[in-house]
């Protein structure tokens, strides 16, 4: 099945950044407004596609649109062609739907930058990147879709680059991005020696040819491409410093779309990792480790912000880990991925709105009892963090209680321990994020004098109130009747498969609802009384390393970057030392030898004699000798 | 007899006269040292202080033993030719007309520019 | 006794006429008036040339054959060579032409007061112009000579006049005399040398005829080592004339001293003579013994590029640099004897035309560079020269890069086919030296047209003289065939490779 | 003819005997001129060494070459050296130390050298070949035949050498002979007008010869004119422009001691 307006979805944001870009000043009046239109029809094309869809039969919903052929070398033909299956128009109406919100969100929060039209510009590029990642029919597009998305993050967190700590966080992004991204070329280049083919079609129908330890390598690459953009471990540094962004930044990239590529493109890749079980033992790991890393922070951060990016981290630490249980694990990562989507950006666009009001404080010790003044933001901050910690009618408990299911359900003493890992997420998780609400809504004033709290206009309160909505009806629409699953299963071909249940369902549902429960207990016991303005130093040893990001930062600087910069250094000093030297030496021995036979040349008519006398010599010598 | 006995005599008759005349005046000779004696002769005057040693002999010499030297070489040739110019015929004499010819321009040319000259 | 010698006159022609033109030159140096002298002089002297060269091109496509009882060999690398000759001595002489380049009484003492009421009286050395007629002359036989003796008197008939007219130069007259005595000692020394090897020569074949000694070679019966010594000391004698290696350290001092056009005429005429006579005696005698003498020759062809070049990069005289870089040339025209193969000669001829005429010219415009006190040889008073007269400098930029071998010029091709010819010898290890001291010399070439060009005129009162006719044209008409031969050569090659085939 | 062969232990042949002794001469004569302090006696050394080399080419049967060795070579360019030296000054004796650091040394070792190499690869060459001298070149004589060589076979190279011939002309004459101004020295025909067409012709019958009748004929005493008081113009303008000149009524007749007294002479 073709369709031709595929193309659309993208050509209109990366037409509309670019001529944004190129007007310069004079666009700024109508600049934004032009932005958020352009999203929105995108978002409007996205929506008349999945009903296109949804009328089609379940086995032909997927379509296609071949641009042109990018690359034809020989027997490596790559077309620059966009694929529109069940997986990725979930995606694309989760970017353009939340993206249109921001833009509109943004609207009223940029009101007073000067370069407003700049940074919409940025957004529209970002769309449209995130749209070509999501829309790519081979990893080669997806690549290119991959770097662009990198870029937009790069330039959106550097927006306010007057900063150099903003400019450094951005270029620490756009680095870690780059690793992963190292990760995801080496992967085509193996899938190309491998398969001859970088297309996924063409890939999944070699894979069972394959060898295994080629998909391995091929599926640890991508593993390590998704660390990077997904921000999981080792490559979670980036995260917290990517708050250095404007709010809508925040929450757009860092918290629905780009953040979600990893996920993405582990379940796109799906028939590779089922073939590459050590592959997906390593997803699972990784994804249990970032889950706990991203709690144990969020727990002791006090910027508003980086508490969020930390849940975040934490919960695509649950939808890794969930890709990685098989089959079955894809559709619940996808469905967490889409509630966490919503309630996630709602809760940074309430965020945002605090900070809006507190004329940009983002320490919650400063904050307290903002509950009365801004009641709109309390109310959508409220059902996000509902549906984060899992209370059952809200979105997060639908997808997050069937990760942790399907954790529990999984052979061996794997799964006990995955499923007990995921538990204790949830608890935590229910911790930081009570402390969150305790801190900034209730509680008495911490303010200082200057700040008088006030609520965000509509244009900001609107979209966070379909967000909000969106975070309550999500879930139960996704899951009830296992709707998302059958949708998506011809995609990751989850046939229904019955596994060996290690605990009913609802056995697991109350032992969730329980953490969650002692989460909260312990957070209002600890933060009822009155909260000190200044974060307390004489803390116990754990509480100093999460302030410090589980002193990440200083593992990185000590392990990479010094040995990098004394190799550099190294490389500097023998290229002077050892090429530059090597050229002089010549020149040098060319003038000295120059200077040493010039004295030869001494002027005394006795000296040339004898020279002519040597050259006889020497000539009667070589004879003397060949006629030995 | 070997040819080379009369050469051998003659040669040491000739050494011999040389030493004995030398050796006899210096042994009969009477030796009263006179002033005028030891001083140098020249024509009955005073002899003009000299430059210890001969001093420098002006360019003319050279320039004439020069001269002296180039139709030296040329009576060098002329010496064979004479010698067998009969075989030679009229070539020979052609030839020779024309290497003299060519050197007695040098000799018109050193001639007219005032080489002979003496002072 | 033998039947009477038979001349063949019309082979010898040119090499009569050039004596003829000279020995009348001396007669007009007697009889003619002092002040109309230097323009009759000059006259005579061009007009020999002239006609010695159109006598040479009327014999050209004669059966090339032995002359003058077998003494002369006219053939056709002989015709080439004598070709070139003739045309570099005719534009020599119109740099010689402009005699105040000389000095006005060679006899004079240097500072004396004879030699200032003789430069007042203006009078002026009109002897050069017999005294290059008889080098020319010498030059015509030498690579014509076919056996030891012609070989030895062409060698003194053209070397004598050198040796003479080097120690002539207005300018620095004590230096120049000193230059000419060393040269004529060594000269003297290195003849001797040359003597002493012809006689072995005479002794391994009991013959002096250059083809009776390479019937000997062949033969094989005599004991080579006469042989080899007779070949060593041979070659000693014209390298030493050719300015190679272990035998060049007279070449920088003389080129200096001398006067200029002298030197020019010198560094190119004999160049080609020296070695049209080192390639008939190589190719024709020694072709065959050629494995004992080549790996010899190749060391001295390798030190002689080296050398000439390395040497020459720090020089800060004008006209050491160029004596240094001839050096180095003389070791690429080595490289094309030795390849001994056809295309070896023809490359080595097509150079010696290509160098000598750039060097006639180079040459030329630096007589023009003078100030109050004469010629400025100095690198760095050239400084700026560029800005001043760019059209002189421009030219002799030119000249700099035929030297250089830059493409576009007759010096790219010649190097191009000595070197082509070289590797088809399988000769690699020199032309990877030739290649590299090519490097090193475009060095010093282009750090002098830097100098012109680039460096800030240091307000230096140095000059260009307005040229004589005669010696602009010299200058120009080198400049052409620079260029010519450089952009177009095939007519020229093609006319070479007709001709360049030896006769025994 | 005479043989000469260098066989080995054939001694008893006079040209080997006139060799054995002339050569070391010769080497020691040509080793002197290099040490020896004066300009003139190496060059007198060197006249020997030619004239041995001479004496060697008449034993070898060249006597043509021999004696034009003698003329020419020894008579002519030794009597040049030694015209040179007397130009040049020959006191000055030139000072044998060497300031080129390393000279000598070199220079002895490569002569050495030279000399070894040359000494064994002629030997190498030479032992145990017969020699041949010139009995077949000399047949018709040694001089017929060289002309017949020279005249015929080498005819061009002969022409050629005048060329050289009036190089070396040229080249004396504009290296040595320094123009003298033409109008410098009167000709033959102007020297005699001014004597005979003077004004005076007090000297036109020439100047009376120096010295007094048959008693002192010495350049430096002045004649005496008829009426007994010396003639100036007897006496060379040198002298008395030294003061040389010695009074002439010393020797007059009149003045001379009485023979008589002296009893014996002396």
């Amino acid at each position: 099945m073709t369709s031709n307006n595929l193309v659309y979805l993208i050509a209109l944001p990366l037409f509309s950044s670019g001529f944004l870009m190129m007007l310069g000043r004079r666009a700024d009046k109508w600049g934004h407004i032009f932005a958020t239109l352009i999203s929105a029809s995108a978002f409007g094309i996205g929506a008349f596609e999945f009903l296109q869809m949804l009328a089609r039969p379940s086995e032909s919903r997927a379509v296609t649109q071949k641009l042109f052929s990018w690359i034809s070398v020989g027997t490596f033909q790559v077309d620059a062609s966009l694929l529109l299956d069940q997986l990725s128009i979930s995606f694309v109406l989760l970017i353009t739907g939340v993206g249109t919100l921001i833009h509109i969100y943004s609207i009223a929060y940029m009101s007073h930058d000067l370069d407003r039209r700049r940074f919409f510009a940025f957004l529209n590029f970002f769309i449209a990147a995130m749209l070509l990642l999501v829309l790519g029919d081979s990893y080669l597009n997806l690549y290119v879709g991959w770097e662009g998305v990198g870029l937009a993050s790069y330039l959106l967190i550097g927006f306010w680059n007057q900063k150099p700590e903003y400019a450094t966080a951005a270029k620490k992004a756009f680095i870690a991005n780059r690793v992963g991204d190292v990760g995801l070329s080496l992967a085509i280049m193996i899938a190309f020696a491998t398969f001859g083919t970088v297309s996924f079609a063409g890939v999944e129908e070699k894979v069972s040819g394959a060898s295994t330890a080629a998909l391995t390598g091929i599926g640890l690459m991508l593993l390590l491409a998704a660390t990077g953009k997904s921000a999981q471990f080792p490559l979670q540094s980036w995260l917290g410093d990517a708050m250095a962004g404007p709010t809508p930044v925040s929450a757009l990239i860092h918290a629905a779309t780009m953040v979600t590529a990893g996920v993405y493109l582990i379940t796109r890749s799906n028939f590779i990792f089922d073939n590459a079980p050590t592959a997906q033992l390593c997803v699972v790991i990784i994804g249990a480790i970032t889950l706990m890393f991203g709690a144990l922070i969020g727990t002791a951060k006090d910027d508003i912000k980086k508490a969020l990016a930390a849940s975040t981290m934490s919960q695509i630490g649950y939808m890794i880990l969930a890709t990685g249980l098989g089959p079955v694990g894809y559709a619940f990562a996808i469905m967490h991925l889409l509630t966490h989507g919503f309630f996630k950006a709602g809760m940074f666009l309430g965020a945002g709105s605090v900070m809006h009001g507190m004329d940009d404080e983002v320490n919650m010790r400063k904050y307290g009892g903002l509950g009365k003044l801004m009641p709109i933001t309390a109310i959508t901050f409220g059902l996000g963090y509902l549906a984060i910690i899992g209370v059952p009618p809200f979105a997060g408990f639908y997808s997050k209680d069937k990760i942790i299911e399907t954790a529990f359900n999984s052979e061996g003493i794997k799964g006990l321990f995955i499923g007990g890992a995921a538990l204790l997420g949830a608890l935590v998780t229910a911790f930081y994020m009570t402390r969150v609400i305790i801190l900034t809504f209730t509680g008495a004033k911490r303010w200082d004098e200057k700040a008088h709290p006030h609520e965000s206009p509509f244009l900001m309160w609107g979209p966070m109130a379909i967000l909000a909505i969106g975070s309550v009806a999500s879930g139960f629409l996704l899951s009830s009747g296992n709707r998302f699953v059958s949708w998506l299963a011809p995609v990751v071909n989850s046939h229904e498969v019955e596994h060996a249940e290690r605990f009913q369902p609802v056995v697991v549902t109350t032992m969730a609802l329980v953490a969650v429960l002692i989460g909260v207990a312990i957070a209002i016991a600890k933060y009822r009384s009155d909260v000190p303005r200044v974060a307390p130093t004489n803390v116990n040893i754990f509480t100093k390393i999460a302030r410090r990001d589980l002193l990440q930062d200083d593992f990185n600087e000590a392990v990479l970057m010094r040995p990098g910069q004394a190799l550099t250094n190294f490389l500097v000093a023998t290229d002077e030392r050892a090429i530059d030297g090597a050229v002089r030496t010549v020149g040098a021995v060319v003038i000295g030898s120059s200077k040493g036979i010039r004295k030869t040349q001494n002027g005394f008519v006795r000296s040339y004699a004898l020279l002519i006398l040597f050259g006889a010599f020497a000539l009667l010598a070589t004879i003397w000798v060949v006629t030995l | 007899m070997n040819p080379y006995i009369p050469i051998l005599v003659i040669g040491a008759f000739g050494f011999g006269f040389g030493v004995f005349s030398i050796v006899a005046a210096a042994l009969t000779g009477p030796k009263r040292y006179n002033r005028a004696k030891a001083a140098a002769y020249e024509c009955g005057i005073e002899p003009s202080p000299q430059a210890q040693g001969g001093g420098r002999f002006p360019v003319k010499y050279f320039l004439t033993a020069m001269l002296f030297i180039i139709f030296d070489i040329e009576i060098v040739f002329l010496y064979p030719w004479a010698v067998s110019f009969d075989q030679l015929g009229l070539f020979g004499l052609v030839e020779m007309v024309l290497f003299i010819g060519t050197v007695f321009v040098a000799y018109a040319y050193v001639w007219r520019r005032g080489g002979l000259e003496w002072d | 006794m033998s039947d009477t010698p038979v001349l063949q006159y019309s082979f010898l022609a040119p090499i009569l006429i050039v004596l003829g033109g000279a020995v009348i030159g001396v007669l007009l140096e007697a009889f003619a008036a002092a002040k109309r002298r230097a323009v009759l002089q000059l006259t005579l002297t061009l007009g020999t040339l002239f006609i010695a060269f159109l006598s040479l091109l009327r014999i050209r496509n004669l059966t090339s054959a032995k002359a003058a009882m077998g003494s002369v060999m006219i053939d056709g690398p002989t015709i080439l060579m004598q070709g070139t000759i003739l045309l570099i001595a005719f534009f020599a002489v119109m740099i010689i032409g402009d005699v105040d380049n000389f000095t006005a009484q060679a006899s004079a003492v240097p500072g004396s007061d004879e030699e200032k009421s003789a430069l007042q009286a203006g009078r002026q050395q009109t002897e050069i112009f017999p005294l290059t007629l008889f080098a020319v002359a010498g030059m015509l036989l030498f690579p014509a000579a076919n056996d030891l003796v012609t070989l030895f008197v062409a060698l003194e008939v053209l070397s004598l006049p050198l040796y003479l007219m080097a120690g002539l130069s207005r300018h620095r007259r004590l230096f120049s005399q000193e230059a000419a005595l060393k040269y004529f000692l060594l000269g003297a020394y290195a003849s001797a040398f040359f003597l002493f090897g012809a006689a072995f020569l005479y002794g391994f074949s009991y013959s002096v005829t250059l083809s009776g000694i390479h019937a000997a070679v062949i033969g094989g019966t005599a004991n080579n080592i006469f042989l080899l010594i007779g070949l060593t000391f041979i070659s000693l004698g014209l390298l030493f004339k050719v300015g190679a290696v272990p035998f060049h350290a007279w070449t920088p001092d003389v080129y200096q001293g001398a006067p200029t056009p002298i030197t020019g005429f010198m560094a190119a005429a004999t160049k080609v003579a020296a070695f049209g006579a080192m390639l008939r005696i190589y190719y024709v005698t020694f072709a065959e013994a050629n494995w004992n003498w080549r790996p010899i020759l190749t060391v001295i062809a390798i030190a002689t590029m080296l050398v000439g070049s390395i040497v020459a990069i720090t020089q800060r005289d004008i006209k050491r640099m160029l004596a240094y870089s001839s050096i180095a040339h003389a070791g690429f025209l080595f490289t094309g004897v030795i390849a001994l193969n056809k295309a070896g000669l023809a490359a080595t001829l097509f150079y010696l035309l290509a160098y000598g005429f750039a060097t006639i010219g180079a040459f030329g415009v630096i007589t023009l560079v003078r100030d109050s006190s004469g010629e400025i040889t100095d690198l760095n008073r050239w400084a700026g020269l560029g800005r001043r007269s760019p059209k002189i400098a421009a030219l002799f930029s030119f000249f700099l890069f035929a030297f250089a071998g830059i493409p576009l010029t007759s010096g790219f091709i010649g190097k191009f086919a000595i070197f082509t010819a070289a590797y088809e010898s399988g000769n690699i290890g020199v032309v990877v030296v030739g290649v590299l001291s090519s490097a090193i010399a475009a060095f010093f070439y282009i750090r002098v047209i830097v100098m012109m060009y680039f460096a800030d005129d240091n307000g230096d009162s140095l000059t260009v003289v307005i040229p004589s006719p005669l010696t602009s044209i010299a200058i120009w008409v080198s400049g052409g065939v620079t260029l010519v031969l450089g952009v177009y050569p095939t007519p020229v090659l093609n006319a070479i490779n007709t001709l360049a085939t030896f006769i025994r | 003819m005479i043989r000469l062969s260098l066989e080995i232990g054939q001694t008893q042949k006079p040209e080997a005997i006139l060799f054995y002794i002339l050569a070391p001469l010769s080497v020691l004569a040509a080793l002197g001129m290099l040490i020896v302090r004066k300009a003139v006696h190496s060059a007198l050394l060197l006249a020997w060494v030619m004239i041995t080399l001479a004496i060697f080419y008449i034993a070898l049967d060249a006597a043509f070459l021999g004696i034009v060795q003698i003329v020419v070579y020894t008579g002519a360019v030794m009597m040049l050296f030694l015209f040179i030296l007397m130009l040049v000054g020959v006191d000055a004796p030139d000072s044998l130390t060497e300031n080129i650091k390393g000279h000598r040394a070199t220079a002895i070792v490569a002569a050495l050298g030279f000399g070894g190499l040359l000494i064994s690869l002629i030997g190498r060459a030479t032992l145990n070949h017969v020699s041949v001298g010139l009995a077949m070149a000399n047949e018709p004589g040694n001089v017929q035949g060289l002309a017949s060589l020279i005249f015929t076979q080498y005819v061009f190279p002969f022409e050629v050498i005048s060329a050289l011939l009036i190089t070396a002309a040229l080249g004396a004459m504009v290296l040595a002979h320094s123009q003298k101004s033409a109008g410098a020295r009167l000709s033959q025909r102007a020297l005699s007008s001014v004597r005979f067409r003077g004004d005076s012709l007090a000297n036109a019958a020439g100047l009376p010869s120096s010295g007094v009748f048959a008693r002192h004929n010495a350049v430096d005493v002045p004649a005496l004119l008829p009426d007994g008081t010396p003639a100036k113009n007897s006496i060379s303008g040198v002298l008395t422009a030294r003061g040389d000149v010695q009074d002439s009524t010393q020797y007059a007749l009149g003045s001379l001691p009485k023979v008589d007294d002296e009893s014996g002479d002396k």
